[in-house]
């Protein structure tokens, strides 16, 4: 087996899709970690936006359950309000953003807010909060979710997010000029979207895993994109970089 | 200038009634007027409409207590946690009270505060386009930009009743100081008929008048001044308090079960009579939370001459 | 970071090119940067659109060397003087060039630029209705409020090339400092395709940093930054610089006439190489204006832990 | 004589429109020396409001000759930007405003941009700034001007800042649902809108002038408000306040 643990294998491969010199929303937890390895690595010049009003050029010293926790503040880049921030977005200023969900259809949409029919729902989830306002309007979104049949569906009861929509110009249609998914990181693999419809496509799998646990382990039937391969495993560098910087603590080991 | 300076339960009693929108949690995680909300919960305040774009587990308490009738928000949980016990209960089953939901992504909620702050009646975005939130919120309007752009999502004016903003330190006329991340609450502050300041800290005028960049809101839209030291206890305040992980933990666990809930209410809300009775009972675990180290602001020199 | 530092002329020829639209005197009557002015007209600029609420004198100044070719202004003159004489000629005889003129309101340039700055595409007004301002500028567009509330004015996006901006402190890499009135400089920023920083000062990151809430747009909208102490004179610069009002009624009094006016020209801007040169000359008239008093802001607390 | 200059009394006539507790535009020169004596007499909780983006509660200490000035700046009450305070106009929460002008017509609207027709204009002056802003948005609105035939002139030639228009409702159906001219200050008299139309009546005039004087300095057939007399004197205590506080120097004796 490798030496790295999922988790630290999903970082890194979020941290792959920030490039040097992007402002991208960071969202909580695990893309925060990848934001700080890409900072480590390729992507030194990265800025990382926070919809609270914050935007930060090195990521925070020391444990964040909140993106308005202390540390988050102290020496961050640029302490202002949400609709400055958020603004940015909708101006076009924002490379990617980084969002979760309850779950996400093939078109790359994701429900955050309600299971069964919105009227009367079985699950209230969350809802939004600022995942909507990235997945219309940031140029690329990625998506970090658990690889699992319930959570990569079909077609989701709500749409809190959306992705590429019923697929096609249907995104374009709906009045949203750009943006869009452009990975979707699971605990198995990574999908992309591929093809004139935008469906999500298998991009990757993650070492252990393969083509077939990875289908079956999905709500549709999961195509292929063509020249699909085994997730390229961390560099010493990226693990360094998680391990000696980001995560001292092993919080993701 | 009118001196503002008044009791929790005299602040809240006055301006906060019985069906009111309140903005709670203007800054998101940080800054969240718990004392008020234990404060609401004691003085049994009914059916208010909460305001929140996150309100990381401040409308979830009110909604168990039975407060609450309508939440226009982005997102409501418990962020330590995740999904809000209460606020499940409240809209799957109706329990204790059903509540109606005005679905927002944050951008949407700040720029309907906005217009609301600004007096704009509505203001078009390209959030939420292609989303279901803007069929299950049926304040939003789709339009055409006249000017050729394409298709516009038109957000109405929000001007709620009230807006509970914390900040590290204020006069007693409601001059006050903010810093961190700000969120929404400028516009909160401009767009909402009565603000209530929760102040950290009281101090003379001429501390707040030294930095007038400070400012989020000016005085005159200030209604009341509070001073409750740690206040948004569990919630962070940038310099001054910590964020009580554990206990957002504990109230996740303890509210799963609708009984459980009521005992923790009787314990850390009712049978406390008022927020000196809470801080004293956290004790020491309180004092642990308390910032202590220093990283001043550079100043900034506002001499004429 | 990339180190953004960068000469006048440098950053001034690379930044700012001839047709461009440039929001100068965001800050109204503070933080003009003359500076800027007086190294557009050395380069020979042309065709400029220049955007401005109020540009006290420095609008006036461009007008008259020729640069500009057109204005988007709610106010152009020399607030100590009144009229600019440049800005009349150019109006009413054409010379030294044509101008066109984009009325706005102080308000309705200060919401174009924020539609800019967020992406929207346009915003209603309840301002200018009922104006003449509303007829001559073509830009407006009467419409009625679809939620009911009767007229509205749509002020159309604005996105300026280029938004000069003088700050009291930056560090090289674009993160900076600005106290005082901000007028519309954060909109400005923020809808710009290039942020010119002019700061009177370069400071060491940890300052900026020391700060967030000082900082009024991040470093990455940033393209160059330019250090010339006093870069505003004869404007004002909170904490810095008092204004030079003999300086403003001296231009009044040698724009009045053309002749006078290009002798003054040669005089100020023309025979002199560069800004320093321009420091040199006002010698210790400059040094009178030096604000030399101290009435520092409290400090805030950003410390963690 | 009387003992005060005909500046002072137009300062204290101004200062008698600000009433206690109310947030006003002061704007520059006059009407800042008025909101001195306001605070100090009979308004001492009034707010004063700059468009540069300031909020002040005690005038500043020192000469101003903009708004931006430093004096200005010190010991403000709220630094912010532009939209912020002329925001407050648009949402109803301005009281009154203070503006100028070229030249007023009999219906209280205001030209400071074109003499002649705007396209081909005899004489272009400033424009705006913020007064078509607080014209249209506040809740009254004073004007502050030289009285001279060429100045109060039956229609203006643009109107920068609305007044009430042609009178009636006009200014209502254009869609300004609140506001207008509360009075016209002048070095001769105090104009204010009367009657159904809202057109400018005298409603004083100061010692030393007369209705004929006045009269034959107004570029319209002027009508007497019912009631008419002369300006009220300055008391002690609003010439006190006025030479010993605001006016120290003498520069409006």
């Amino acid at each position: 087996m490798a030496d790295f643990s999922t988790q630290e294998l999903m970082i890194i491969a979020t941290a792959r899709e920030i490039r040097d010199g992007e402002v991208v929303f960071i969202g909580m937890r695990l893309p925060i970690a990848a934001f700080g390895v890409a900072r480590l690595t390729h992507a030194p010049t990265a800025v990382g936006l926070f919809e609270v009003g914050l935007a930060r050029h090195a990521p925070a010293q020391g444990m964040l359950y909140t993106m308005s926790d202390p540390p988050n503040q102290q020496g961050a880049a640029w302490a202002t309000g949400l609709i400055q921030v958020l603004g940015l977005l909708q101006a076009g200023r924002v490379d990617a953003g980084f969002i979760g969900g309850g779950e996400i259809d093939r078109f790359g949409n994701i429900n955050s807010s309600y299971i069964g029919d919105w009227r009367r729902p079985t699950v209230k989830l969350p809802g939004s909060g600022g995942a909507c306002d990235i997945a219309t309007m940031s140029k690329r979104t990625v998506a970090i979710m658990n690889h699992e049949k319930r959570r990569l569906v079909p077609r989701v009861d709500y749409i809190t997010s959306p992705g590429n929509l019923d697929g096609g110009d249907t995104r374009a249609r709906a009045g949203l000029a750009w943006g869009g998914p452009a990975a979707v990181i699971t605990d198995r693999a990574v999908l992309r979207p591929f093809g004139p419809d935008g469906e999500l496509h298998l991009a990757s799998w993650h070492p252990g895993q393969d083509v077939d646990a990875v289908r079956g382990h999905t709500g549709w039937d999961l195509e292929i994109m063509p020249g699909a391969r085994e997730t390229e495993a961390p560099t010493p560098d990226e693990l360094k970089a998680l391990r000696e910087v980001v995560d001292v603590e092993g919080f993701w080991r | 200038m009118r001196d503002k300076l008044a009791s929790l339960s005299q602040a809240v009693g006055e301006l906060i009634r019985d069906g009111d929108s309140v903005v709670l949690g203007a800054c998101l995680e940080q800054n969240i007027a718990f004392a008020v909300v234990h404060e609401l919960i004691r003085q049994g305040r009914r059916d208010l409409e909460l305001v929140a774009p996150i309100s990381d587990g401040a409308t979830d308490m009110l909604i168990g207590a039975g407060c609450v009738g309508a939440v226009a928000g982005a997102w409501v949980g418990n962020v330590s946690g995740g999904l809000g016990h209460n606020y499940r209960r409240a809209v799957e089953q109706g329990l204790p009270v059903p509540l109606r939901i005005n679905d927002y992504s944050n951008f949407s909620l700040g720029m309907a505060l906005f217009a609301g702050a600004y007096g704009m009646p509505y203001v078009p975005v390209r959030s939420v386009l292609g989303s279901d939130i803007a069929v299950s919120n049926p304040a939003f309007r789709r339009a055409e930009d006249p000017f050729g752009g394409g298709p516009v999502l038109l957000v109405p004016a929000m001007e709620p009743a009230v807006a509970v903003l914390p900040v590290q330190r204020s006069d007693r006329f409601g001059n006050c100081h903010h810093w961190g991340n700000a969120g929404v609450a400028q516009e909160a502050a401009l767009a909402a008929e009565r603000v209530l300041v929760v102040a950290d800290e009281i101090v003379e005028p001429e501390v707040i008048a030294s930095d007038p960049n400070r400012v989020l809101f000016p005085a005159f839209r200030v209604s009341a001044v509070v001073h409750e030291p740690a206040a948004v206890h569990p919630s962070p305040m940038t310099g001054r308090w910590k964020r009580d992980t554990d206990f957002y933990q504990d109230y996740h666990r303890r509210s799963r079960d609708p009984d459980d809930f009521r005992a923790w209410l009787r314990e850390w809300v009712l049978d406390l009579s008022d927020h000196a009775a809470y801080r004293a009972k956290l004790g020491q675990r309180l004092e642990a939370l308390r910032i202590r180290g220093e990283a001043l602001s550079a100043p900034a020199n506002f001499a004429a001459e």
